[in-house]
């Protein structure tokens, strides 16, 4: 029981898709799906130009085709689901409150900013600040989960307040940068850089890390919060060894440049 | 389109003229009052509403150098408020400081149609001019900075003051200015030269210039009395936002004696207390003075609770707010001339302070004897956005709704206050002078601020309404210049607006003892600091008053 | 050198964000070329004694000659056929023409940006994030006693920098000029620049963020580790030092060039910088700037600035400015393959963006103003050439310190001015748009209520 | 055989000068396809002033002509050319969420050209 939206025709310049989310599906029928409005470029047409809509309406979408060049999809959505079968475009799920996203391919620059809650989930790759905040803004998402599976690239959950960043790959440079909370787990290298003025929060990783000369070590022990963490995300999907369940961590605090109250935390064997 | 136009059956509230709600038909043409019109001429039905003047905005931020640096420093906040373009209009972004079109077209929006910039720096002249061009439908005018101006205080600290007179007179015409405008004198030199520090004390002489804030302050009194500009030195005095600054806001108000002196936001220099403590209200003392004095105006600057901009020449007091907020901050100093701070911030109720800002203002309103004198301004975006001018209106003229929101803030701070003892309500006569006629008085504006025969044709037209705020948020017609620019709440046509200026005369050899200084102390050259008349769009100028 | 001969005084050079404004020229008005400029560093004699009219069309369709106003024509309709289209460069040109431009792309509901996105646009977003405590350039001259340089090659990019405001330059309080400063250079390399710095501070490449960290760390009291040498190529003693001598200058300055903006961390280097700056105000008086590189680009900044909200990157296809670095800046939206159009305004992105940029550019139709042939007009679909600012036409340009300057010409130029070319564009854009269908309703006062 | 290095494309004075004669005149041409290397690089690498050498990283390539500088100027394994279309040719798109693509310290491959 869903509904299915397959892209007929490949947009020549950008397009803004805020529409195509359960909210704003909700209580309409596909003919009025269809007249929902996009913009291409300067230029406002309709989701039917674009898509082909069939099935039934309802609290899930399912979107095909090569949507690499789709915006602001699942955007402000409260409640649903979306499942985008192939790549997605930048700003998805931007200012979602909840429901949940999942991406079979990659996704753009700017997944979730302004996230406070929902799920999103990313199997390929992500671009640049993953659940961070707009340039000018001190402050990110601020809640929700956003867990991809693949590499994410600079300053994921930056300025962020709340909620929880996965990253099953890699992460870039300024990983966690100015956060203010939440926590961001990384399961491959994290980036250079990370944690830069961060207040408060958690930055995890599994591999060694280089780290700024405004982070100190403290201690090595076993982050009981981490374990719930830990199995949670095993049980998600993503490689996660019995060992780094229960396993020993670094705990390095910083940045010293500001309160010195965020923590990194390295995986020991 | 200029047209001819009549409006009849309104109520006209134009207090220059003595009327106060009569019915009265208004005749324009060639963008003036006029006595009558060809009965041809377009005819505006205004029965069961309320006719005013354009509404004149004697001090606000919206043009210049600093004002771009806080519009450039708040992208989060342009992104919440766009403000879309059409075929006729220019598109942009609002917020607490929006963009120069945005700027005016909501200034039309709630029926003003006059604003003055209050700060440039003299070096800044072209950029405010550049940008005042391009803030469509409201004239508009500057005031420059001199109260800090190295320069000036040499020839006073040599006594060379008819010299400094002449020098004044050369910065208004070289700059294209309105009025003179003196912010924390005397207290560049401690933040720019002495780490960061500042003037305290209105009779603290400077080691430099062995002048005080009170020798500066009253030279330029004398200065500009002197010359007859329309409007008198527009005064930002020292100690802004202290406790107890009360003492240095009646020894300025002192200085002047019997001589002509704007007040620029009085409120935030009402605060009694001790310096370092929290502040208490000092209104009374303030409201008993300028009651007492005629030759004093002022702008009260009131805070509103929400979003704001902290953009002030008196450096030092950003920096102090600084401290308190950690966000972000700009500091800009301008050689030979003025310093600069720039902060976002915000005005909440339940702060004690905050609400303490908000309930001086409007105990300042209600202490009012002369309403020509006391003139409603938030000292925009200061104490927070014009655009909350028709909120502040509805708390002076409906006291229900006051008192509904006095009990919303900070009961600590409303305490210290009286507050909660005064009834007055505003009636649409007065806000009518706070608004418009009293800035237009106090700028000499002579064709605004009211709707006699001659004076320009910019024109507000209210639907009455019981909701003040409502009402004043949305006129159903503005004219400007006789053009009819909103006409049912539609925007309906665009203008460009003139620049108001002034030009006091003076004696040409000032030039040759001002231009060695500027060579060896300045970073351009003396021949490219004066601005030419190409940066004067449809620009007026207004004469003096000798 | 004929008989009629002019000369202009206090003219401008607007080569480099100095924007010298004492340039004494004398112009040969037959032959129509500058032939001394007194004053001029090495690189402002070059743009004078360069500057010839060339014989060549006013505009070219395709490389064909065409009149102007055939040009208009195409160009405007170029551009109202596009879904994306953008319009770059703006950092050579006056603001007045800078105004027209964005005027153009309100209306053709484009995106704007100029050379800002890759000069010093991350210390935009630096300041966007952390403010910026900064002055004119006569307050260095007056009252600076500690300049720091950091990324920057002035003595080959900013010839007159040091002597005209910042080391030499004797002022109010600095009447010794260069015995009454410090002067610190940090960079990776020995240039031209480090023979005037009393210290230089030579750092590993890409480790400014490190080394400007650890400074931050050190004002505010904090401990740094000593493998900072090996880390950064800079010892913890002379991280030490640089700091007593910061908090205990009376006026410190730092000016910081494309080392911080150009390299990795990007915005972030730059906000190290300025919030380093913040941090010393604790202490005394201390203030930073970019040295910007273009004669105008801080013009451009400004003017985006006032009619949009926003400096740089700047997109209108909804109606209304949005900003979004990466999202809207030239760089990205040619490399992702997504403008249709371009209009280019007195800038050469063909022979200096990256590869992708450039391979696309050449698949769209592009509009160009500029004074001479470039790698971008040769691959115009409409070409004008216009009168070099500063040399043939009048206007306002901004110092890379905000300080606004009037152009004083100094010979006419048969080609139009940039500002006439786009005035023109403008009209014929804006026609187009009231004759077009779907024009947004026009905005009611009731609506702004929440505004 | 190749060799890594870092290349750091910046203004000179030269560029500066010749770019006002224009940007496809020979002379700037030159200028900003003249790479400098350090004296001991290069003589480590068998290079002699002249001599074309190649620059390549995964993005591009670009042939140019080297120039020795001494090893107190320029640090061994970093590069210096006059910003213009050589060094353009080497430049990543990407650029991170700011409009700005990396343009300095651009790790490169070099190489001689058999003559």
């Amino acid at each position: 029981m869903s509904l299915e939206l397959t892209l007929h025709t490949s947009p020549q310049v950008p397009v803004e898709a805020e529409n195509i989310s359960p909210d704003k599906f909700a209580g309409l029928t596909i003919a009025e799906i269809e007249t929902l409005s996009v913009m291409h470029g300067n230029e406002q047409l309709t989701l039917a130009d674009f898509f082909k809509v069939e099935g039934q309406t309802g609290a899930e979408i399912h979107l095909q085709g090569d949507l690499s060049r789709l915006k602001y999809i699942g955007s402000g959505m409260s409640s649903g689901h979306i499942h985008i079968h192939g790549n997605t475009g930048q700003h998805l799920g931007a200012a979602m409150s909840g429901g949940e996203i999942l991406v079979d391919g990659d996704a753009g620059d700017w997944v979730a900013p302004d996230m406070s809650g929902g799920r999103i989930q990313i199997k390929g790759n992500a671009g640049h600040m993953v659940g961070s905040a707009y340039r000018g803004s001190p402050v990110g998402i601020l809640g929700g989960e956003i867990i991809i599976h693949g590499d994410v690239r600079n300053e994921a959950g930056h300025g962020m307040r709340n909620g929880m960043i996965v990253v099953g790959g890699n992460s870039g440079d300024f990983t966690g940068v100015d956060m203010l909370a939440g926590s961001i787990i990384v399961l491959g290298k994290l980036g250079i850089r990370s944690g830069a003025g961060m207040k408060r929060g958690s930055i995890v990783t599994l591999q060694a890390a280089a780290m700024l000369p405004t982070f100190s070590y403290a201690c090595t022990y076993q982050p009981t919060y981490l374990r719930i963490y830990m199995q949670y995300l095993k049980d998600s999907g993503l490689a996660i060894d019995e060992a780094h369940i229960s396993g020993n961590y670094e705990r390095w605090s910083g940045d010293a440049i500001e309160l010195n109250r965020g923590e990194i935390l390295l995986y020991k064997d | 389109m200029t047209t001819s136009l009549r409006i009849v059956n309104g109520k006209l509230y134009d207090p220059t003229n003595d009327i106060d709600g009569e019915s009265r038909d208004i005749c324009i043409e060639n963008g003036k009052i006029v006595d009558s019109v060809d009965t041809d001429a377009k005819k505006i039905d205004a029965q069961g509403m309320v006719i005013m003047p354009g509404g004149v905005d004697i001090h606000c931020h919206i043009a210049g150098p600093k004002v771009n640096l806080a519009r450039k420093l708040q992208p989060e906040d342009h992104r919440l408020d766009p403000h879309p373009g059409s075929a006729l209009m220019r598109s942009g972004t609002g917020g607490i400081v929006p963009s120069t079109f945005t700027t005016g077209y909501r200034y039309a929006t709630l029926g003003y149609t006059t604003a003055m910039e209050a700060a440039v720096t003299p070096i800044g002249a072209r950029h405010a001019l550049e940008e005042l061009h391009d803030t469509p439908v409201i004239d508009k005018g500057f005031y420059v900075l001199l109260g800090n101006n190295i320069f000036l205080q040499k020839l006073l600290q040599q006594g060379r003051t008819e010299e400094f007179k002449q020098a004044v007179a050369w910065w208004i015409n070289a700059t294209k200015a309105y009025a003179v405008k003196l912010v924390n004198p005397g207290g560049d030199e401690p933040w720019k030269g002495k780490r960061n520090s500042n003037v305290a004390n209105i009779d603290e002489k400077s080691t430099e210039t062995d002048l005080s804030p009170r020798d500066i302050i009253d030279a330029f009194i004398g200065a500009v009395n002197e010359l007859g500009l329309p409007h008198p030195p527009h005064l930002h005095s020292n100690n802004l936002g202290h406790s107890g600054n009360v003492s240095t806001t009646m020894e300025t108000m002192r200085t002047a004696a019997d001589r002509r002196l704007h007040m620029a936001h009085i409120q935030f220099h009402s605060y009694g207390g001790e310096l370092g403590k929290n502040p208490v209200s000092a209104a009374q003392e303030i409201a008993e003075y300028i009651n007492s004095h005629p030759n004093i105006t002022c702008d009260v600057g009131q805070v509103m609770f929400g979003k704001s901009t902290i953009m002030t020449a008196d450096a030092p007091l950003a920096y102090m707010l600084r401290g308190i907020s950690k966000n972000k901050w700009v500091n800009a100093d301008t050689e030979c001339e003025s310093g600069c701070g720039i902060l976002p911030f915000s005005y909440q109720e339940n702060i004690y302070v905050h609400a303490l800002q908000w309930a001086i203002g409007l105990e300042l309103f209600l202490l009012s004897q002369d309403p020509w004198r006391i003139i409603l301004s938030t000292d925009h975006p200061n104490g927070g956005s014009f655009m909350s001018y028709p909120k502040l209106i509805r708390l002076l003229m409906d006291k229900e709704f006051r008192k509904q929101e006095i009990k919303s803030v900070n009961q600590k701070a409303i305490n210290k206050t009286i507050l909660q003892d005064l009834d007055r309500e505003y009636s649409l006569n007065e806000i009518a002078i706070i608004t418009r006629a009293g800035p237009a008085k106090a700028l000499n504006l002579k064709h605004k601020g009211h709707l006699g025969v001659g004076a320009d044709a910019d024109i507000t037209v209210y639907d009455e309404h019981e909701d003040k705020e409502l009402m004043f948020s949305a006129p159903r017609y503005v004219i400007k210049s006789g053009k009819l620019i909103i006409e049912d709440h539609e925007f309906k046509q665009d203008h460009i607006g003139r620049l108001l200026h002034t030009s006091p005369d003076y004696d040409e050899t000032i030039i040759e003892s001002i231009r060695p200084f500027f060579e060896k102390y300045y970073s351009i050259e003396f021949d490219n600091y004066a601005v030419n008349d190409s940066y004067l769009h449809d620009h007026e100028v207004i004469p003096g008053i000798n | 050198m004929s008989e009629n001969i002019k000369t202009v005084k206090n003219a401008t050079c607007t080569f480099c964000g100095c924007v010298c404004d004492d340039m004494i020229l004398t112009v040969d008005m037959d032959e129509k070329r500058i032939i001394k400029a007194k004053n001029a560093c090495v690189l402002g004699r070059a743009w004078f004694s360069q500057h010839t009219i060339e014989d060549a069309p006013a505009a070219m369709i395709d490389g064909q000659p065409v009149s102007v106003d055939e040009a208009i024509e195409e160009a405007a309709q170029t551009l109202m056929n596009a879904r994306f289209p953008i319009t770059y460069g703006l950092s050579d040109t006056t603001c007045e023409a800078q105004r027209q431009a964005v005027a153009i792309t309100d209306f053709i509901k484009g995106t704007i940006d100029t050379t800002t996105s890759v000069c010093h646009g991350p210390s935009g977003l630096a300041f966007q994030g952390i403010g910026e405590s900064t002055m004119t350039l006569g307050e260095v001259k007056n009252r600076a006693d500690l300049v720091i340089y950091w990324g920057g090659n002035p003595a080959e990019s900013h010839p007159r920098h040091f002597t005209k405001f910042t080391v030499t330059a004797k002022g109010m309080f600095t009447p010794n000029g260069k015995k009454d400063r410090t002067v610190v250079l940090f960079d990776v390399r020995r240039t031209a620049s480090t023979p005037v710095a009393d210290i230089f501070v030579q750092l590993k490449p890409g480790k400014d963020f490190e080394v400007l960290w650890a400074l931050r760390a050190l004002v505010k009291g904090r401990t740094i580790d000593a493998s900072i040498e090996e880390e950064t190529g800079v010892s913890l003693e002379t991280l030490k030092d640089l700091v007593e001598r910061m908090k205990n200058c009376r006026y410190g300055v730092f000016f910081f060039g494309m080392g911080l903006t150009m390299t990795r961390g990007r915005h972030f280097n730059s906000g190290a910088l300025l919030a380093l700056t913040t941090d010393l105000n604790e202490f005394t008086h201390f203030v930073a700037k970019p040295a910007r590189g273009h004669g105008n680009v801080t013009g451009a900044d400004n003017v985006l600035s006032w009619q949009t909200g926003y400096p740089f990157g700047v997109n209108f296809s909804r109606g209304f400015p949005r900003f979004n670095p990466g999202e809207f800046t030239t760089v990205d939206t040619l490399s992702r393959g997504e403008a249709d159009a371009a209009l280019i305004i007195a800038s050469d992105p063909a022979s200096n963006f990256p590869k992708a940029a450039i391979d696309h550019l050449r698949s769209i139709p592009v509009i160009t103003l500029d004074p001479k042939e470039t790698l971008t007009t040769k691959l115009a679909h409409v070409a004008f050439r216009t009168a070099t600012y500063g040399i043939n036409t009048g206007g306002t340009v901004y110092r890379m310190d905000d300080v606004p300057i009037s152009l004083r010409p100094a010979f006419e130029s048969p080609f139009p001015s940039d500002e006439e070319i786009l005035t023109s564009l403008k009209a014929r854009v804006h026609e187009l748009v009231l004759a077009g269908k779907n024009q947004q309703s026009a905005l009611k006062t009731s609506t702004s209520l929440n505004a | 055989m190749a060799e890594n290095m870092i290349l750091i494309p910046g203004r000179s004075t030269k560029q500066g000068i010749s770019l006002n004669e224009g940007k496809l005149k020979e002379e700037y041409q030159k200028i900003t396809s003249t790479l400098e290397i350090n004296e001991e690089d290069m003589s480590r690498l068998g290079l002699e002033n002249g001599d074309s050498v190649r620059i390549f990283n995964e993005i591009g390539e670009s042939i140019v002509v080297c120039k020795g500088r001494k090893a107190t100027d320029l640090p061994s394994g970093l590069l210096f050319i006059a910003y213009g279309p050589s060094s353009s040719q080497l430049m990543d798109s990407d650029t991170a969420g700011s409009g700005m693509p990396l343009s300095k310290n651009l790790a490169v491959q070099l190489e001689k050209l058999s003559s």
